[in-house]
């Protein structure tokens, strides 16, 4: 019982960092391919953290999948939605700020 | 601790629905609408509403936002080459 | 009417997660039984899942994405911290279909990586540091997405 | 442990309104739209949190937080697909 509320209170302190981290990386990354970074990744796991925490103090295993289902859906959500709001950048030639230093390596084998 | 939880709620939902109203800019409008949805689902989730929150969360944020943005791209496609010439030069305030 | 029952008992499965185990299956049969008419009209698409392959990649799957989020909050919270972008292309070993369109889906979730444009097999990436090694990364989702999909031997 | 629960929900409450200064002057449209889709995931998070406070917990609100991920991407991708067109001059004057 403790060991568990513990790992649980861990997870859901861990779920609220990782966040944070999503909307810091929001607000500081340069452009929109970086943001949407942020966004699925940490967001993402932001999220899983939060459910398993709170699938651990569930009263029956279908409560804790249904979380686990949630974290899943939003999952699929959000890296279907990256996709296509890059895929759609791109087609409209949002370039994004790429390295100095490496930048023209990578951009002349691109364009052959 | 609650009270801080549905005041800071309160202030965000009036944020979002006054920034909603107060723009030239149809892409933020639609957008602060949206937010506005999923910040009133949370509101009726507070308010021990789950019913409704589900509601809102599939009417407002959902379907609502969808359509919105639809139009929003079906209006830029008819004004082609000029698709936000009544918002100005961006309605930033 | 093995794919038959595989679908139907994930079915089963799903309505009782989403009825918290609390019954109701009069009704539950019903929607059962229209989700599976509706699946099994579903085109076969040649590639089903395996149950080992499955395993292996969700485990790889947590890992990677447990990375990902490290990676991005290291990103964004240590102020020296900064982004190296760079636009990465590359051609998938995997045959074009659900296979790739999943391993695109697997990428965005993991670390540095994010799908830019998917066209056959050639696969564009926007990659959040350039110092990472990124396409060991791919190859070995890549490789994991192969046995998912049986396309090893 | 309620009393974590509703702490954690304050702070990614506060959260969104941080980044609900991100989606009203966000330069771009997608700008805007990322920080509507970081409205999503956090308000699943969110209503996960809620669900679980109180002594009694209110279960049923879980299954908003499920609809809300159901729905989570009918908005980004009609957003993708539909609505973001044109983002030229926009997009000279970010990078």
């Amino acid at each position: 019982m403790g060991a568990a509320e513990g790992l649980s209170a861990l997870l859901l302190l861990l779920g609220a960092f990782f966040y944070l981290a999503g909307t810091v990386g929001l607000l500081r990354f340069p452009d929109v391919y970086a943001r949407l970074h942020a966004l699925t990744k940490a967001d993402n796991l932001g999220l899983g953290c939060v459910a398993a925490g709170l699938a651990l103090q569930a009263d029956s295993l279908a409560a804790a999948l249904k979380l686990v289902l949630i974290w899943l859906l939003v999952l699929a959500a959000s890296t279907v939605t990256a996709q296509a709001i890059a895929r759609r950048a791109q087609e409209l030639g949002v370039s994004p700020r790429l390295d100095a230093g490496s930048a023209h390596a990578v951009d002349g084998r691109d364009d052959a | 601790m609650p009270e801080l939880l549905d005041g800071l709620l309160a202030a965000a939902l009036l944020g979002s629905a006054w920034a909603s109203l107060a723009t030239r800019d149809l892409t933020r409008a639609v957008v602060m609408f949206i937010v506005f949805g999923l910040l009133m689902a949370l509101a009726w989730a507070r308010l021990q509403a789950p019913d409704i929150a589900i509601a809102e969360a599939a009417i407002g944020a959902g379907l609502t936002g969808a359509l919105l943005l639809d139009a929003l791209g079906a209006l830029g496609l008819r004004r082609g080459a000029a698709p936000r010439d009544e918002g100005g030069p961006r309605g930033e305030p | 009417m093995r794919r038959a029952l595989a679908a139907g008992a994930l079915l089963a499965a799903l309505w009782w997660v989403l009825t918290e185990g609390a019954g109701g299956y009069g009704l539950g049969a019903l929607f059962i039984a229209l989700a599976l008419a509706w699946v099994l009209r579903q085109p076969r698409t040649g590639t089903a899942p395996r149950l080992r392959g499955a395993i292996g990649f969700a485990a790889f799957f947590l890992r990677q994405s447990l990375l990902g989020g490290l990676q991005v909050a290291r990103l964004a919270l240590v102020p020296a911290a900064r982004v190296r972008p760079q636009l990465l292309e590359l051609r998938l070993n995997l045959p074009p279909g659900p296979a790739t369109q999943l391993l695109a889906a697997a990428l965005n979730l993991m670390p540095g990586t994010l799908c830019v444009h998917l066209a056959g097999r050639r696969l564009v990436l926007h990659v959040l540091d350039a110092r990472m090694p990124v396409e060991p990364e791919v190859r070995a989702a890549e490789a994991q997405l192969a046995r998912l999909f049986g396309f090893t031997s | 442990m309620t009393g974590l629960e509703g702490a954690l929900a304050l702070f990614l409450l506060a959260n969104l309104a941080v980044a609900l200064v991100r989606a009203a002057r966000g330069p771009t449209a997608a700008d805007r739209m990322l920080a509507a889709l970081l409205f999503g995931s956090t308000g699943v998070g969110v209503l996960l949190l809620l669900a679980h406070v109180g002594t009694p917990p209110h279960m049923p609100i879980v299954d908003a937080a499920l609809v809300l991920a159901l729905l989570a991407a009918i908005t980004g991708v009609a957003f993708a697909l539909r609505a973001w067109s044109a983002e030229g001059e926009d997009d000279g004057g970010r990078s």
